[in-house]
C-alpha cells in the first residue's frame, strides 16, 4: 500500500513535468530548419518520394544501422538465452487442424510477396524494411503455428540476417569511397522520383534492411518456440 | 596515415554480421575474427590519437550520408575522443582475452553481442547526434544484457533484468526530452542544440540530462549497477566500469554542453554525493566485486565533479577530467581482471595473489592509481583540481573530496593489507592468456603516469632520479637481498656525495640522517637471506620520497615527495609479521594528514604570489615554500593550522598519535628502526620548514605556536607515561619516541634561538639512540623470539653487545652526562629560560624523571636479573644487526664530545631566524647568557666517578650471594596467568595506580568511535539496495524527483 | 486535437509506469512497459504533427516543389520509427530474460529475486 | 475542419486510455497482453490520423503484433508463474 501511494506521489511529480511540457507545446506553423531542408532537397538529392524513408535511410542512416542492430543484438541474445532450454523432438504434440494447415501453405507464400513489396517500395510508399520485415517474420509465425513442431534452420536465418547485415554495411562503407560519405545512396544512380528503381541503393538498403529484420524476428520467434515448456 | 574514425564502427558491426555466417562449430574461427576486429579498432584510436597528441590537431568533423550537420548524423573526432576511443577498444580486446573460454564455450553469438557493444560505445563517444546518441545508449543496455548473461554466476540474471527495467524508465525520459528538445531547436545536433542555448526547453534539457545522468549510476539510483558488477563475468565487468562509465561521462560532458554553465551544479551535486556516498557504502563490504562497483560509482561521481567544476578548470579541464577518467579505468579494468584470477569473492581470499609477486604489484598499482597516489595521472589531476577549487573558494567542496578520497584509500589499502597479510585457502588461477591483460593494465597506469607527468608542466616525478632509483628494484626483484642492500647502501651514499654541498646546514642534517642514517640501518639488513621481495622498492620509495623532500622548493615538490615517503613507508611497515592493522592506521592519518598539507597548499596558493615560472600548461600555482612567508591575514593561520596539523600527524603529535606504536613496534627488526629513527624526523622538518617561512600565526586570538607548545609539553609527559606502562620491549621504545617527538615540537614551539638548536640536537639524538635501541631490542626479539619484556632477563651475559648499546643509548637518552643528551637537556633548559611560557615547562620537566623509569625498565628486565632457562643457549645477535649498534656508539660518544661539530653551523644558520640567543663556541667550552658547558670536562669528570663507583662496587660484591635459579619458594598453586607473579610484569603497577587515569585510551576511543560511525553510516546506507529491482526503480524515480526539485530551488 | 492526442500519450506512459512500479510479476512489468512505449511514441508523433498538412510523401497530391508548405515534420516520425523498434528489441530481451528467471527461481515475483543486495 | 475527426480522435484516445488501464489493472495476464495490444492498434490508428503513415504500419506491425506475440509465446512458456504473484504491492 504504501509503495502504491509513494508511486503515486512520484508519478504526481513527473504528471507536473508532463503537463508543464504540455500546455508549453505550440504546434509549428512552418518547418523548422531540418525538416524545410529535407522537403526542400531529398526529392533533388536523394530521389526519394518517401521523405521519412530517406531520412532513415540515409539522412539518419546511421541510427537505422543501429536499430538493425538492436534487433540482431536481441535476437542473438535471446538466442542466446533460450538455447539451454531447447526441447528435445522426440515429444508428440497434438496434430493441428487440417484447415490451418492448408491455409498456411496458401498464405505463406502470399505474405512473403507481400512483405517484399512493401520493402522494396519503401522509399515510394508508406512502409520500408521495418514493416516488410515484420510482414516476413508473420510468415514463420503462422507457420510455427501450423507445425509447432516445425524445426527452423536456424543456420539458413542467420546465414540471411549475416549476410544482409554484412551487405548493408558494405555499402554504407561504399558510400564512404564512391559517394559524400558514409550510408549515403548516391552511389548508385537516382534515377527518377516516384520510379521503382530510383533514390539510388535507397531500395537495395531498405530491402536489405527488410531481409535482416526478417531474418532477426524469425530468428527470436524460432528461438522462442524452440523452448521446452517447464 | 589515419583511417576513418567511421571504419571503426563499420568494423565493429561487420564483424559481429561476420560471425553470424559461421557454422555453429567453427568458434575458434569467430573468435579469431572477433579478436583481430577489436584490433584493428584499436589500431585505428591509437592512430588517431598519435594524430591529435602529436600535431595539436583541431577536432574534425565527419559527415555521413553526403550531407552536413545538422541534416545528417555527424560524428567528430578529436583528442578526447581518440583517447577514449583507445581505452574502448583496448578494453574490449582484453576483455575479450580474458573471457576467451567463456566466448568459445557460449559461441558466436556471445562475441556478435561483445562486439556490438565495444562498437556502440565508439558510436556514443563519436556522434554528435543527439538521438543518434540514445540509439547507442540503447545498444549499450541491450548488449549489457546479453553480456551479464555470460556469467557463471546464477544471481547475474536477476542482475540484468534489475538494469533492463531502470533503462525502461530512463529511455522513456530520454525520448521525450528528445523530442520536445528537437521541437524547440529545430535541430537533433548537439552543437546546434547547444547554439541556442537550453533556455527555451529547460524541462525538456533536464529530462535528457537526468536520463543520460542515471547511466552514470548516481547514487542512489544504481542498486542494479552494483548488482551487475557483483554477479558479471569478471571480464565483463571491466569493460563495464571502465569503457562504459567512461564513455557515459563523455557523452554526459556533451549533453551537458548543451545547457549551459547554468546546469553545471546540477553534475557538481549529483557528482559529490555519489562520490562521498559511494566511498563510505563501500566501507563495509566483504565481496571484491561489489566493493569494486562501489568504487567505480564513487569514482565516476569524481569525475562527475571535474565536469561540473569545468567553468573554473579552464584549460586544465581535460588534463583533470582525462587524467581522473583513465587512471580510475586502467586501474578497475586491471582489477576486475584480477579478480577473475581469485576464486573466493571474500576481500581476504586475495592473499592467494602473494604466489605470484607480478600479480601483487599490478594489484598496488590499480590501488595507487584508484587513491591518486604519485607518480599515476590521479595525483597531477588531484593536485590541480584542488588548487583551483580553492583559488575560487569553492573550500566545502573541497573539504568533501579530500574525506570521500580518504574513506576510499582507507578501504582499498585495508584491502590490500588483507591481501599481503591474510591466509587464503584458494590458489590461483592465471593462465597466460588471461594475465596478458592484467599485465597491459601494469604497463597503461605506468604509461600514463609519465604521460601525465610529462603534461603536468611540471618535473615528471617518472623522471626523477632517486624515484627511479627505487622503482629500478622492482626490476632487481630476481636478485639475493644481500645484492639489493649493497646497492641500496651504495646509492644511499653516493646520493648524499653527490649533493651534500647543494644544503645549507639545517638540511644537511637531515639529509645526513635520510641518506647516510639510512644506509648504516641496512647494515643490519645484510641478516636477511633469500630475495626478500618487495622491501627494496618499498624502503627506496621512503628514501627517494625524503630525499626529494629536502629537495623541494615548491609546493608540489614538496608534496609528491611526501606522498611518495608515505607510501614507501606504509609498505615497509606492512611487511610486519602482525602489522596488518597498524599500516592501515599509519596509511590513513598519513594520508590524512597529506590532504590536510594539500589543502593548506592550496589554499595558500590562491593567495601568494607566485614565483614559479610558468611551464608548458600553464600550471596552477605552485609556489616557492618559502613564499608561504608572504601570506597575509585572514588566510594565514588557516594555512598555518592545516599544514601544522599535517606535519603533526607525521611526528605523531597526542590526539594524533595511536598509529605509531602498532606502526614501530609491529615493523621489521630493521624496518622498525628506518620508520622510527628515520621517517619521524620528516615530519619535524615539515615543522621546520612550516614555522621557518611562517613564523607565530594566531586565530581568533589563540596564538597557534603556543598551542604547539602545549601539545608538545603534553606529548612528551603522555608517551612517556605510557611507554612506562608497557610489556612489550619495542611498543615501550615506540610511546617513548611520541614523548620525544613531543619534545622535539615544544622546541621548535618554543621559538627562540636555543629551542630549535636543542630540536636538532633531538633530531640527530633521536636519530641515533632510538635506532640503536630498536636495533638492539629486536636482535633480543628475534633470539628469545618474544617481545614480552618479562619473558626475558639476564641476558647481559649472553648477549654483551647489545647490552652495551643498551645502556648507551639509554644514558644517551635520559639525558644524564657524558652522554649527548645531556647535550640536548643543557640546550633544552637554556632555552626554556629564553622562553616566555613557563607552563608547559612544568610538564616538560616532569617528562624527564618518566623516561628515566621506563628506561630503567628495558635495561633491568632485558639484561639483568635471572636468566631463563630456555635461553641459556642464546647467542648474540647476529653481527650485521650488531654492527650499526657499534656504529652508533661510536658516534654517541663523538657528539658527546664534540657537539660543536654539527652543532656550530646550524647555531650560525638558525641565526638567521631568530638572532636572538645564540650559543658562543670557544674551543671545547659552550656558552649561554645562563652558563656554560664543556662537554670534554664533563666527559672525563663522569669518566672518573664511574671508574670510582665501579671499583667500589666490585669490592662490596666480593661476598655478595649469588640466588640460584631455583631458589624461590612456591606455594601449593600455580596462578592462573604465571607472568603476573613475574616482577617484571607490570612492573611500574604503584605509577599506574596513581597516574593510570591520564594513559585511558581516550584518544583511541575517540577515532575508534568516528571508524564506527563511518561504518555504520554506510551499514545504513547498504540497507537502501534491498535487492529488489522495483524499488531500484523507485531509487531512480526519486533520484530524478530529488534533482528536479533541488533545480527548481535554484 | 494534438494535445488531446500528447495528454493520452503523456497519461500512457504514466499508467505504464504505475504499472511498472506496482505489479510484482515480471511479466505484467513487461505489459507495462510496453504501454509506456506506446505512450511515448504517440508524444512524439503528436509533437511533429502540423494541422491541415499531409504525410511527409511526395506523390501525386503533394509535389516536390510544394512540399514545404504541404508536408508535416517527418523527423518525429523518423524517430519513432526507431523507437518502436528498438522498444520491441528490448521487450524480446526482456522476455527472454523472464523465461530464463522463471526456469532458474520458478517464480516471476520480483521481490523473491533478491539474492544481491547491499 | 470537420468535427468527424476530433470526435474520433477523442474516442480513440479515450478507447486508449480504457485499454492501458485493463493491462495494468486487468485481472488476467492474457487479458492484459491483449489489451496492451489493443492500446498499440488503437496508436496506429491515431498515427494514420496523423499523417503518419509509416509509423501507422510499424506500430500495427511491430508494436502490436508481434510483442503481443511475444508476450504470448512466453506466457505460453511459464504459465503456473503467473498464479504464484502474491497480487499488487
Amino acid at each position: 500500500m504504501v509503495k502504491r501511494l509513494v508511486a503515486l506521489a512520484l508519478l504526481a511529480v513527473f504528471g507536473l513535468v508532463f503537463a508543464t511540457l504540455l500546455t508549453g507545446y505550440a504546434p509549428d506553423a512552418e518547418l523548422n530548419q531540418t525538416a524545410r531542408y529535407y522537403a526542400e532537397r531529398t526529392a533533388a538529392d536523394l530521389g526519394a518520394a518517401n521523405i521519412v524513408t530517406a531520412i532513415i535511410v540515409t539522412y539518419r542512416g546511421l541510427d537505422t544501422l543501429g536499430e538493425v542492430t538492436v534487433l540482431f543484438l536481441a535476437a542473438a541474445i535471446v538466442g542466446l538465452v533460450l538455447a539451454e532450454g531447447a526441447h528435445d523432438r522426440s515429444r508428440m504434440r497434438p496434430p493441428v487442424g487440417e484447415l490451418l494447415t492448408t491455409g498456411t501453405r496458401f498464405l505463406v507464400p502470399m505474405i512473403l510477396l507481400l512483405g517484399a513489396y512493401v520493402f522494396v517500395n519503401g522509399h515510394l510508399t508508406p512502409g520500408g524494411g521495418f514493416q516488410g520485415g515484420a510482414i516476413i517474420a508473420s510468415a514463420v509465425l503462422l507457420m510455427l503455428l501450423a507445425d509447432p513442431l516445425r524445426h527452423f534452420s536456424h543456420r539458413l536465418i542467420s546465414a540471411i540476417e549475416s549476410l544482409a547485415g554484412i551487405l548493408y554495411v558494405a555499402i554504407g562503407i561504399a558510400g564512404l569511397f564512391l559517394a559524400g560519405g558514409f550510408l549515403d545512396n548516391r552511389i548508385l544512380p537516382l534515377g527518377n522520383l516516384g520510379e521503382l528503381a530510383s533514390a539510388g541503393a535507397i531500395p537495395l538498403i531498405y530491402s536489405l534492411i527488410g531481409l535482416k529484420v526478417g531474418a532477426e524476428f524469425s530468428s527470436m520467434l524460432a528461438s522462442l518456440s524452440e523452448t521446452e515448456e517447464p | 596515415m589515419v583511417i576513418n574514425a567511421l571504419h571503426i564502427l563499420a568494423t565493429g558491426l561487420g564483424a559481429a554480421f561476420l560471425t553470424g555466417l559461421l557454422d555453429e562449430k567453427r568458434n575458434g574461427l569467430a573468435f579469431m575474427i572477433t579478436l583481430g576486429a577489436l584490433a584493428f579498432m584499436s589500431a585505428v584510436s591509437a592512430g588517431w590519437l598519435v594524430l591529435f597528441a602529436a600535431t595539436g590537431a583541431h577536432p574534425m568533423d565527419i559527415q555521413t550520408a553526403g550531407t552536413p550537420p545538422p541534416f545528417a548524423i555527424a560524428l567528430r573526432m578529436g583528442l578526447a575522443e581518440a583517447a577514449l576511443l583507445t581505452l574502448i577498444n583496448l578494453a574490449g580486446l582484453f576483455a575479450a582475452m580474458h573471457m576467451g573460454e567463456t566466448l568459445l564455450a557460449r559461441g558466436r553469438r556471445a562475441m556478435a553481442v561483445l562486439l556490438v557493444m565495444v562498437m556502440a560505445l565508439c558510436g556514443l563517444v563519436l556522434t554528435r547526434d543527439l538521438f543518434n546518441l540514445f540509439v547507442f545508449f540503447e545498444l549499450i543496455v541491450i548488449a549489457t544484457g546479453g553480456l551479464v548473461l555470460l556469467s557463471d554466476d546464477e544471481r547475474a540474471v536477476s542482475a540484468g533484468f534489475k538494469y533492463l527495467i531502470v533503462s525502461q524508465f530512463i529511455s522513456v525520459l530520454l525520448l521525450v526530452g528528445i523530442v520536445f528538445g528537437y521541437h524547440a531547436t529545430g535541430t537533433l545536433n548537439i552543437d546546434g542544440m547547444a547554439e541556442q542555448g537550453s533556455g527555451a526547453f529547460a524541462l525538456a534539457f533536464f529530462l535528457i540530462l537526468i536520463a543520460v545522468a542515471a547511466e552514470l549510476k548516481p547514487f542512489p539510483a544504481n542498486g542494479w549497477a552494483l548488482d551487475i558488477y557483483e554477479s558479471a563475468h569478471p571480464g565483463f565487468a571491466a569493460l563495464f566500469s571502465a569503457a562504459a562509465a567512461s564513455a557515459a561521462l563523455f557523452a554526459f560532458d556533451k549533453v551537458l554542453a548543451i545547457g549551459g554553465a547554468e546546469w553545471l551544479p546540477v553534475a557538481t551535486g549529483i557528482g559529490i554525493v555519489s562520490f562521498v556516498a559511494g566511498n563510505l557504502l563501500a566501507l563495509p563490504q566483504t565481496n571484491d566485486r561489489r566493493l569494486l562497483g562501489y568504487s567505480s560509482i564513487a569514482q565516476s561521481g569524481l569525475i562527475l565533479v571535474a565536469i561540473g567544476q569545468q567553468d573554473i578548470l579552464g584549460e586544465h579541464y581535460l588534463f583533470i577530467a582525462g587524467g581522473l577518467l583513465l587512471s580510475h579505468a586502467v586501474a578497475k579494468a586491471g582489477l576486475y581482471w584480477l579478480s577473475g584470477f581469485v576464486a573466493g569473492r571474500e576481500l581476504t581470499d586475495w592473499a592467494a595473489l602473494r604466489q605470484r609477486p607480478l600479480l601483487v604489484l599490478a594489484f598496488v598499482t590499480g590501488i595507487a592509481m584508484l587513491s591518486g597516489l604519485p607518480p599515476f595521472p590521479g595525483f597531477y589531476a588531484k593536485w590541480e583540481l584542488v588548487h583551483l577549487l580553492a583559488n575560487e573558494g569553492r573550500l566545502a567542496l573541497l573539504g568533501w573530496i579530500l574525506f570521500g578520497a580518504l574513506v576510499e584509500a582507507g578501504y582499498l589499502f585495508r584491502w590490500f593489507g588483507y591481501a599481503i597479510k591474510r591466509e587464503s585457502a584458494h590458489t590461483i588461477d592465471c593462465p597466460p592468456d588471461r594475465v596478458i591483460p592484467v599485465i597491459a593494465a601494469l604497463l597503461a597506469g605506468w604509461a600514463l603516469g609519465f604521460a601525465w607527468g610529462e603534461l603536468s608542466g611540471r618535473s615528471n616525478l617518472l623522471l626523477v632520479l632517486p624515484l627511479l632509483f627505487a622503482l629500478a628494484f622492482l626490476l632487481l626483484e630476481w636478485a639475493p637481498a644481500w645484492l639489493k642492500n649493497t646497492l641500496a647502501i651504495g646509492g644511499l651514499s653516493l646520493y648524499f656525495l653527490q649533493t651534500w654541498q647543494d644544503y645549507d646546514p639545517l638540511r644537511l642534517i637531515f639529509l645526513v640522517i635520510f641518506t647516510l642514517g639510512g644506509a648504516i640501518i641496512f647494515l643490519a639488513s645484510f641478516h636477511a637471506h633469500g630475495r626478500r621481495i618487495g622491501f627494496y622498492p618499498s624502503a627506496m620509495t621512503m628514501f627517494a620520497g625524503m630525499v626529494l623532500l629536502l629537495q623541494a622548493t615548491d609546493s608540489f615538490g614538496f608534496f609528491a615527495a611526501w606522498e611518495l615517503l608515505t607510501i614507501g613507508s606504509y609498505f615497509l611497515i606492512l611487511r610486519g609479521k602482525e602489522s596488518e592493522p597498524h599500516a592501515l592506521s599509519y596509511i590513513v592519518f598519513s594520508l590524512g594528514g597529506a590532504f590536510l598539507i594539500l589543502a593548506g597548499f592550496a589554499i595558500a596558493a590562491a593567495s601568494v604570489v607566485t614565483l614559479a615560472p610558468s611551464g608548458a600548461v600553464s600550471p596552477a600555482p605552485t609556489f616557492e615554500i618559502a613564499s608561504l612567508a608572504t601570506l597575509a591575514q585572514p588566510v594565514a593561520p588557516w594555512v598555518f593550522l592545516l599544514l601544522a596539523i599535517g606535519f603533526m600527524t607525521k611526528t605523531a603529535a597526542i590526539g594524533l598519535h595511536i598509529w605509531l606504536p602498532g606502526a614501530h613496534a609491529e615493523a621489521e627488526t630493521d624496518v622498525s628502526p628506518m620508520v622510527s629513527g628515520v621517517l619521524l624526523k620528516a615530519g619535524l622538518y615539515g615543522l621546520f620548514v612550516l614555522l621557518m617561512s611562517m613564523g607565530r600565526q594566531s586565530l581568533y586570538g589563540v596564538d597557534l605556536v603556543n598551542l604547539m607548545l602545549w601539545i608538545g609539553a603534553i606529548t612528551a609527559l603522555l608517551g612517556n607515561l605510557m611507554a612506562i606502562f608497557q610489556e612489550d620491549a619495542k611498543r615501550l621504545l615506540a610511546y617513548s619516541s611520541i614523548g620525544q617527538m613531543g619534545y622535539a615540537l615544544f622546541g621548535l614551539a618554543l621559538m627562540n634561538h636555543l629551542g630549535w638548536l636543542m630540536a636538532l640536537m633531538f633530531v640527530i639524538n633521536h636519530y641515533v639512540y632510538k635506532s640503536m635501541l630498536f636495533l638492539s631490542v629486536g636482535g633480543v626479539a628475534k633470539r628469545t623470539g618474544t617481545r614480552a619484556m618479562y619473558q626475558m632477563g639476564g641476558l647481559i651475559t649472553l648477549m654483551p653487545l647489545s647490552f652495551i648499546a643498551t645502556l648507551v643509548g639509554i644514558i644517551a637518552m635520559s639525558g644524564v652526562p657524558p652522554l649527548s643528551g645531556f647535550g640536548g637537556r643543557w640546550i633544552f633548559y637554556n632555552a626554556i629560560m629564553d622562553a616566555d611560557t613557563r607552563l608547559p615547562m612544568v610538564l616538560i620537566f616532569l617528562s624527564g624523571p618518566i623516561a628515566f623509569l621506563y628506561l630503567f625498565r628495558l635495561i633491568h628486565t632485558i639484561f639483568l636479573g635471572q636468566l631463563k632457562d630456555e635461553h641459556r643457549r642464546l647467542k648474540e645477535a647476529p653481527l650485521s644487526i650488531v654492527l650499526p649498534q657499534m656504529i652508533y656508539v661510536a658516534i654517541l660518544i663523538g657528539v658527546a664530545i664534540f657537539p660543536g661539530l654539527i652543532l656550530r653551523r646550524v647555531d650560525a644558520y638558525i641565526s638567521q631566524f631568530l638572532p636572538d640567543g645564540a650559543l658562543n663556541w670557544e674551543g671545547l667550552t659552550i656558552t649561554s647568557q645562563y652558563g656554560w658547558w664543556n662537554p670534554v670536562a664533563i666527559m672525563i669528570v663522569v669518566a672518573c666517578i664511574f671508574l670510582l663507583i665501579f671499583g667500589w662496587l666490585l669490592f662490596v660484591n666480593r661476598k655478595a650471594q649469588k640466588v640460584k635459579q631455583f631458589n624461590i619458594v612456591f606455594s601449593a598453586e600455580r596462578p592462573y596467568r604465571p607472568e603476573t607473579t613475574h616482577f617484571a610484569w607490570n612492573f611500574f603497577a604503584p605509577y599506574k595506580k596513581a597516574m593510570g587515569f591520564l594513559v585511558q585510551p581516550f584518544v583511541t576511543r575517540f577515532w575508534g568511535a568516528i571508524t564506527d560511525l563511518l561504518h555504520t553510516a554506510g551499514d545504513l546506507g547498504r540497507r537502501l539496495y534491498n535487492g529488489n529491482g522495483q524499488i531500484y526503480a523507485f531509487h531512480f524515480l526519486i533520484f530524478v524527483v530529488v534533482v528536479f526539485v533541488s533545480q527548481l530551488g535554484m | 486535437m494534438v494535445h488531446v492526442v500528447m495528454a493520452t500519450g503523456f497519461l500512457l506512459i504514466l499508467i505504464g509506469f504505475y504499472g511498472a512500479l506496482t505489479h510484482r510479476n515480471l511479466l505484467r512489468m513487461i505489459v507495462a512497459f510496453t504501454v509506456a512505449d506506446t505512450g511515448v511514441n504517440v508524444v512524439i508523433v503528436s509533437v511533429g504533427h502540423m494541422r491541415g498538412r499531409s504525410a511527409p510523401i511526395l506523390d501525386r497530391a503533394v509535389a516536390a516543389a510544394d512540399a514545404v508548405q504541404r508536408i508535416i515534420d517527418p523527423v518525429p516520425q523518423a524517430l519513432v520509427l526507431t523507437a518502436i523498434v528498438i522498444g520491441v528489441g528490448v521487450t524480446a530481451l526482456m522476455l527472454a530474460y523472464a523465461w530464463r528467471i522463471y526456469r532458474q527461481h520458478r517464480t516471476l515475483d520480483i521481490a523473491r529475486l533478491t539474492a544481491l543486495k547491499g | 475542419m470537420s468535427y468527424l475527426l476530433p470526435a474520433l480522435v477523442g474516442l480513440v484516445c479515450f478507447a486508449m486510455l480504457a485499454a492501458a488501464f485493463v493491462a495494468i489493472r486487468g485481472a488476467g495476464m492474457a487479458i492484459a497482453i491483449l489489451a496492451a495490444g489493443l492500446v498499440s492498434l488503437m496508436a496506429s490508428v491515431l498515427f494514420l490520423v496523423l499523417a503518419a503513415p509509416d509509423v501507422a504500419m510499424t506500430e500495427a506491425a511491430i508494436g502490436s503484433g508481434l510483442t503481443t506475440f511475444l508476450l504470448f509465446f512466453v506466457l505460453g512458456r511459464v504459465r503456473g508463474g503467473e498464479k504464484e504473484e502474491g497480487g499488487h504491492g
